[in-house]
């Protein structure tokens, strides 16, 4: 049924979505490929030269291979707090979706508040440093899960509706014990909107440039955003060295994208807009 | 063995009052049909006894032990859910096997049983398969499977074929009851549908209300309902109840009659009766004949052929309905005058509080 | 568990490096962190003076960390000093933001070092915290704030640096006919706006000479008097005049001394730090780029608003005082302060350190810089290492007046209530 | 797996039978996100209850009532900035719910290559924020950046897109849908593909033409997609922080300055007590903006 009209739409899509989304990021590929000289001048201009592989050195290397620490802390921050976010928000949706309580309602506003509030940072700094949390993984860990898990609860709590009791009664009358409810019945269920999670969360978490910049502190402790820092100073800007790290970071989402690709929509089918 | 008793068995939600104390013994081997309307509280009852819902109130025991906070797992039951509640992401295999190896029962011993479980409902060839792929009917073997694999003291079964269509349907009764001979386990079973009851039972339970209306046997409620309720609830179609005037009462025998009926005797326990009281008269269809000694007289409205039976819908000349079954293909055309006679040992006389006065 | 592996991997790592280590030195080692900001100079000389100090001090080890600049790094330092945090040693701000970091009990006092007496005075006082005391050493040379300008573009239009606002709006008149941007502002570097504001210093204190101190006890403000007001005027002046680049509100600090250097643009109100990128950038064309302070009304009064170098401070908080007293005398010293500078080709101004000479061949700003330093009153430092009070918005202000967003008036207004806050937060006596 | 074992024994074989029936559904459960989110989040934001009425500085707070608060709406850049916030909310929220509406019907529909066309719309979303607005601010440069250098080979003089002071807050927004877009047209797509196809065939035996099928079946049905999409950037779009800063910093001037880039700006310049006093001043917006429109979205899909 493809006829000419959709042919021709598809083709005028193709040309926008070409100039509009595409365009960008050859900018920035182009601009990773240029030497200092000509990337200063910040125009979508063929390389002279092909300095990507300087660049990249240079992107690496620069501060005692600080980029590799990054990426390092980056992603233990991500896999960690993510894995976490996952366990223990579908663990509160579905005890939030199962069970009529009456703090049911005080639990739904701290959620909806935790969506809107923003955190008080200064307060937080001097919370962390009395936990001895100030300035490590652990700490930003925990500070990613705090302030993500309202959304992923959501996500959890309206899948979860969808999921008919019995199935939880049949496992129950089958043996199992409230462990073995979730981890082996309902956890498995949920990979839809665990997808959907792992690629919102993975990516906000990783892409997250002001929380680490507050409470994680120190070069041994840089995160791949803060990396940007390196080549963009008060007083001068490496543009080649700026884009290509900021191609260097967008690696990682960009696996994560074709992963999941596929799983994205039917994540948010399952999740999001049933709520 | 494992025989139940309820003792009292109560459930509320706050101030609400859902099953209102109910006693029942169940032998063990025994077919138990809990039947009754939307909301009467006969899954309630069954959730109660898999230890789904708290008890509120009163005793459950089985095998003669106090069950009341028992974990279900520990109570010797398995259950057969309405919509199968078969896990989506595990093969039927694994479905089957998933209480064997909560139990961490040994593999190859598992492996036995759930092949056995798949010999006994046939379904060997889909193992391998996901619940998604499967068919109504072969979910509904797979959901039996899960249960008969635990070798459970009772079966429960939560209105198992009121998902399949009509043909599947009655198979499949065949087959569970075929399945209740084959293992002489109890069972349990809930529905709303009196025939599946009828059919199935050794024992029906017709609740309503959250109060048990009548405990026995398919026949014994069939001819000797306790009260209006059962009488309306159980038989198809259902029995003509009409509001009759007492002109006459004397001992084991009820005189009425009413502007569309002459006066007839009916023997009835009659003590607490007495003359111009109103009663109601039950009369099965099946009872009706077509008569000269008419007793009934009204005029046809509807007439269903089926062949072997005619159903008949009489209206009466005081605006009245009568349903009648006749044997045989009846040529009746509506609107013509017809005349109904029944045997008065048929009959059944209901007091002013519903209560069946069965001699 | 990936935690635990992490750490193991750690853990073997510095096993490796104890046992490469006790190979090479058998003897105890201190280890120093130093904050750095990023800029490339900055870098470049903290880790020239680290070596130096490293092989005269074998026994210490200094780890640099580096962080942002600019206020992003005011508030890191801050945050860190509040939550006991910060590096051993640190390099920040002098005057008014220096106040702001409560230096009595978040720095190491360092009244009696023996070399504070060859520190210069005009340096000292920007590191003096209320109570007397001393807390820094410079890191770096003294910057002029004033208009950098394209010789070239003056010598072929036969014109001569300007001595009077006047003379200074009639050659970019001449420069403007000539076809090019007679001044050039690059906003998308905000702070870059705030020259005309804070240059103009000079010319505020040639008429008021107590204004600073009057400024600091809430007896002077910038709304309503003609004099304090010339900074933004002028920046308004040259707006209204249409003397600015195309680009002036995107265009950044590189773009502004490329087109200074390219000749591009003739003037480029800046702090003289900038030729060191110039050296880099564009070394032909260092020599093309002259100095001058921002002209005031008076020819009689002409001179240049100074500004002080960062320093350099031990955090109260440091387990190893000892050892960053050592860095930290090194810095004070010429060894540590001043040859690195020298050897890195990256003189941008005087040393505040004595015994500190300019090399023979200094970039052309430099040297024409170095002239108000020979003769008396021809400088004065920026008002911000006289007075604690400076409004944290002003480079936003200095944008919009700049831009023809806001009048000179409006923005003066605006920036006395901005500096309220500050010096009520500062909890300053007579706001 | 030995806690459940503990917790199963207690609770089953207890006297008490009143929590029996939830053991399934065990309060613990929320026991440790119930902690690490009062810890870390509830606590500091109670704490900044106080702080907002102090004068903070790095070593001591002062008590001072109300005077943050008084300040904090004395400061002349504050209504601009809390009309700049509704602003930038508004619009962002509303093109992400058109355009999102508008390319997931392109992208259910029979185009031709709707696989890249989808990745290359969401693409965008998982790029880092910073790293976005780094980029746009360069292509958005007034005389050399790329588009408008683009414009101009078509004759046409674009504007300063980040310096026109009447224009950079809605630059930024436009990054803003740029970069969101795909996340609205997921979960429009996700909400088109919901809709039971019976409705369209109805519609078609009634008659309708595309464009009644659109208003009367395809706009109503996907209204718990538009409820997602409002919220989640609407809110987004009051807290935003992150774009403005990388590209803006708030400027030229205080021109795109909202609430948190003022809180910001607060707390950059020291003033601890003041910047806690304008999140408490942004935590109320948000309430007063998001509570009812949340209620609003959510009853409206009750009446169906």
């Amino acid at each position: 049924m493809k006829n000419r009209a959709s042919v021709i739409s598809g083709i005028a899509a193709i040309v926008f979505s070409f100039f509009v989304f595409v365009i960008p990021f050859l900018f920035i590929i182009l601009m990773s490929f240029k030497d200092r000289q000509q990337a200063s001048l910040r125009d979508f201009s063929w390389p002279n030269g092909f300095h990507l592989w300087d660049n990249l050195v240079a992107v690496v290397s620069t501060r005692n291979w600080m980029m590799v620490t990054a990426f390092i802390n980056s992603s233990l921050i991500t896999v960690v707090s993510v894995t976490l976010l996952i366990v223990l928000a579908a663990m509160v949706g579905f005890v939030l979706a199962r069970r009529k309580a009456k703090w049911n309602g005080t639990i739904e506003f701290l959620i909806l508040a935790g969506l809107m509030i923003p955190p008080a940072v200064v307060p937080t700094i001097w919370l962390l440093q009395g936990l001895k949390l100030f300035g490590t993984l652990h700490g930003m860990i925990l500070i990613q899960v705090a302030y993500n898990l309202p959304f992923s609860i959501i996500l959890y709590r309206a899948f979860i509706a969808t999921i008919p009791r019995e199935l939880d009664e049949a496992a129950i009358i089958d043996g199992a014990r409230p462990l073995d409810v979730f981890f082996r019945v309902i956890l498995p269920l949920l990979w839809p909107v665990t997808v959907t999670n792992i690629v919102v969360q993975s990516v906000g978490i990783f892409n997250d440039f002001t929380n680490p910049l507050y409470y994680l502190p120190g070069s041994s402790n840089a995160t791949v955003q803060l990396t940007l820092y390196n080549f963009q100073s008060q007083f001068n800007t490496s543009y080649n060295l700026l884009f290509t790290n900021i191609l260097l970071i967008t690696i990682p989402p960009l696996i994560v994208f074709l992963f999941f690709n596929r799983q994205i929509v039917a994540g948010m089918t399952a999740g999001a807009v049933k709520g | 063995m494992a025989g139940l008793e309820l003792r009292q068995l109560r459930k509320s939600y706050g101030n609400v009052e859902v099953i209102k104390g109910v006693d029942l013994n169940i032998e063990h081997g025994e077919f138990v049909v809990f039947v009754g309307p939307s909301g009467c509280g006969k899954s309630t009852l069954l959730r109660m006894i898999a230890g789904l819902e708290d008890i509120s109130g009163g005793e459950l025991r089985i095998g003669g032990k106090v069950m009341n906070h028992v974990e279900p797992r520990d109570r010797s039951i398995a259950m057969v859910f309405q919509s199968y509640a078969l896990y989506p992401h595990m093969t039927v295999y694994e479905n089957v096997g998933f209480g064997l190896k909560l139990a961490k029962t040994p593999k190859d011993v598992r492996d036995q049983k759930i092949r056995e479980a798949a010999r006994i409902l046939q379904m060997e060839h889909l193992l391998d398969r996901k619940p998604g792929q499967l068919s109504g009917g072969q979910r509904q073997r797979v959901a039996i499977g899960r249960a008969i694999v635990r070798q459970p003291e009772v079966f429960l079964f939560d209105e198992p074929l009121s998902n399949l269509d009509a043909a599947l349907r009655v198979d499949t009764r065949m087959e569970i009851a075929k399945l209740h001979q084959n293992l002489g386990a109890s069972m349990i079973y809930v529905t709303h549908d009196q025939v599946e009851a009828m059919v199935l039972a050794d024992k029906i339970v017709v609740l309503d209300g959250g109060v048990v209306q009548q405990v026995g046997s398919p026949i014994e409620l069939y001819q000797r309902p306790a009260n209006l309720f059962v009488a309306g609830f159980i038989g198809s179609p259902k029995m003509n109840l009409l509001p009759v005037t007492v002109e006459a009462v004397s001992d084991g025998k009820v005189t009425i009659s009413s502007k569309d009926l002459a006066a007839t005797d009916i023997a009835a326990n009659s003590s607490g009766i007495s003359a111009g009281e109103t009663v109601t008269l039950g009369v099965r269809p099946h009872a009706l004949q077509i008569s000269s000694s008419a007793t009934l007289v009204g005029r046809v409205a509807l007439v269903e052929r089926l062949g072997n039976e005619t159903n008949v819908n009489v209206e009466l000349p005081t605006g009245g309905q009568l349903m009648a079954v006749l044997d045989g293909d009846q040529p009746l055309q509506i609107g013509h005058g017809i005349a109904l006679g029944f045997d008065s040992s048929d009959a059944v006389i209901f007091d002013g509080e519903g209560q069946a006065r069965h001699l | 568990m990936t935690m635990i592996k992490r750490r193991a991997l750690v853990g073997l790592t510095a096993g490796l490096l104890a046992m490469t280590g006790m190979v090479g030195i058998a003897y105890a080692q201190t280890s120093l962190t130093l904050f750095s900001p990023n800029d490339q100079a900055a870098v470049a000389y903290t880790e020239a003076m680290v070596a130096a100090f490293e092989a005269a001090n074998p026994d210490i080890k200094v780890e640099i960390e580096v962080g942002p600049g600019g206020t992003e790094r005011d508030n890191m330092v801050k945050s860190r000093l509040a939550t006991g945090t910060m590096n051993d040693v640190f390099v920040y701000n002098t005057g008014s933001l220096f106040q702001a970091i409560n230096p009595v009990q978040s720095t190491v006092d360092l009244s009696s070092e023996a070399y504070m007496s060859t520190i210069l005075d005009s340096f000292k006082q920007t590191v003096t915290a209320t109570d007397g005391t001393l807390h820094g050493v410079p890191y770096g040379q003294a910057m002029g704030g004033g208009v950098l300008y394209n010789k070239r573009i003056y010598e072929e239009l036969g014109l001569s640096v300007p001595k009077t606002w006047d003379e200074f709006m009639a050659n970019n008149a001449k420069i403007k006919e000539a076809g090019k941007a007679p001044v050039i502002q690059t906003f998308g570097d905000t702070w870059t706006s705030q020259l005309f504001f804070l240059a103009d210093y000079y010319n505020i204190q040639a008429v008021e000479p107590d204004f600073a101190a009057k400024y600091t006890t809430n007896e002077a403000k910038y709304a309503g008097n003609v004099a304090a007001m010339g900074g933004f005027q002028k920046q308004a002046d040259v707006y209204n005049a249409g003397y600015l680049n195309e680009d002036y509100g995107a265009a950044v600090l590189d773009d502004g001394l490329r087109m200074l250097a390219q000749g591009d643009g003739a003037h480029y109100p800046m702090l003289t730090f900038a030729v060191g990128t110039i050296a880099q950038n564009y070394p032909d064309l260092l020599n093309d780029v002259g100095y001058f302070g921002l002209p005031g009304n008076d020819a009689a009064k002409n001179g240049t608003t100074v500004w002080m170098p960062t320093a350099l401070y031990i955090s109260a908080n440091s387990p190893n005082v000892e050892a960053a007293k050592k860095l930290v005398a090194f810095v004070a010293s010429k060894e540590g302060g001043c040859d690195p500078w020298v050897e890195l080709n990256a003189i941008t101004g005087p040393f505040l350190i004595q015994g500190c000479e300019l090399p023979a061949s200094v970039p052309t700003a430099v040297s024409d810089l170095g002239a108000y330093f020979t003769a008396e009153g021809q400088t004065a430092p920026a008002l911000e290492f006289l007075s604690p009070v400076k409004g944290p918005n002003l480079e936003n202000i200095t944008v919009e007046v700049g831009s023809g967003i806001r009048t000179p008036e409006d923005a003066a207004a605006l920036y006395d209530e901005d500096v309220k806050k500050q010096a009520q937060q500062l909890g300053l006596p007579g706001w | 797996m030995s806690v459940a074992t503990a917790t199963e024994a207690t609770i089953g074989r207890g006297p008490v039978s009143a929590a029996k029936r939830e053991t399934a559904y065990p309060g613990w459960f929320l026991l440790p996100a119930a902690v690490i989110y009062s810890v870390l989040f509830l606590l500091p934001t109670i704490s900044s209850l106080y702080f907002s009425l102090t004068r903070w500085t790095l070593f001591d707070a002062t008590f001072i009532g109300f005077d943050n608060f008084a300040q904090f709406f004395r400061e002349p850049f504050l209504i601009k900035g809390l009309v700049n916030t509704v602003i930038y909310a508004v619009v962002t929220s509303g093109m992400k719910v058109v355009l999102g509406m508008a390319l997931a019907l392109l992208l259910t529909s029979r185009i031709i290559a709707r696989g890249y066309l989808r990745s290359v719309v969401f693409f965008p979303v998982l790029v880092s924020t910073i790293g976005v607005g780094i980029t746009f601010t360069v292509l958005m440069h007034p005389t050399n950046g790329m588009i408008n250098e683009g414009l101009a080979l078509l004759g046409v003089k674009g504007p300063g897109w980040l310096t026109n002071p009447n224009l950079a807050l809605f630059s930024v927004a436009l990054v803003d849908v740029w970069k969101g877009v795909g996340l609205a047209t997921v979960i429009y797509i996700a909400g088109l593909v919901a809709i039971p196809r019976d409705y369209y065939e109805a519609a078609r035996i009634d008659g309708a033409t595309p464009w009644q099928n659109f208003w009367f079946v395809t706009l109503p049905l996907s209204r718990p997609a538009t409820a997602t999409v409002i919220t989640l950037s609407f809110i987004g779009g009051l807290r935003t922080f992150d774009l403005i800063w990388a590209m803006t910093k708030g400027g030229p001037g205080f021109s795109s300055d909202t609430i948190a880039s003022v809180i910001y700006k607060q707390y950059q310049a020291g003033f601890f007590g003041l910047s806690t006093a304008g999140n408490v001043v942004l935590f109320i917006l948000i309430a007063i903006l998001v509570v009812p429109l949340t209620m609003l979205l959510n009853r409206k899909r009750g009446h169906e």
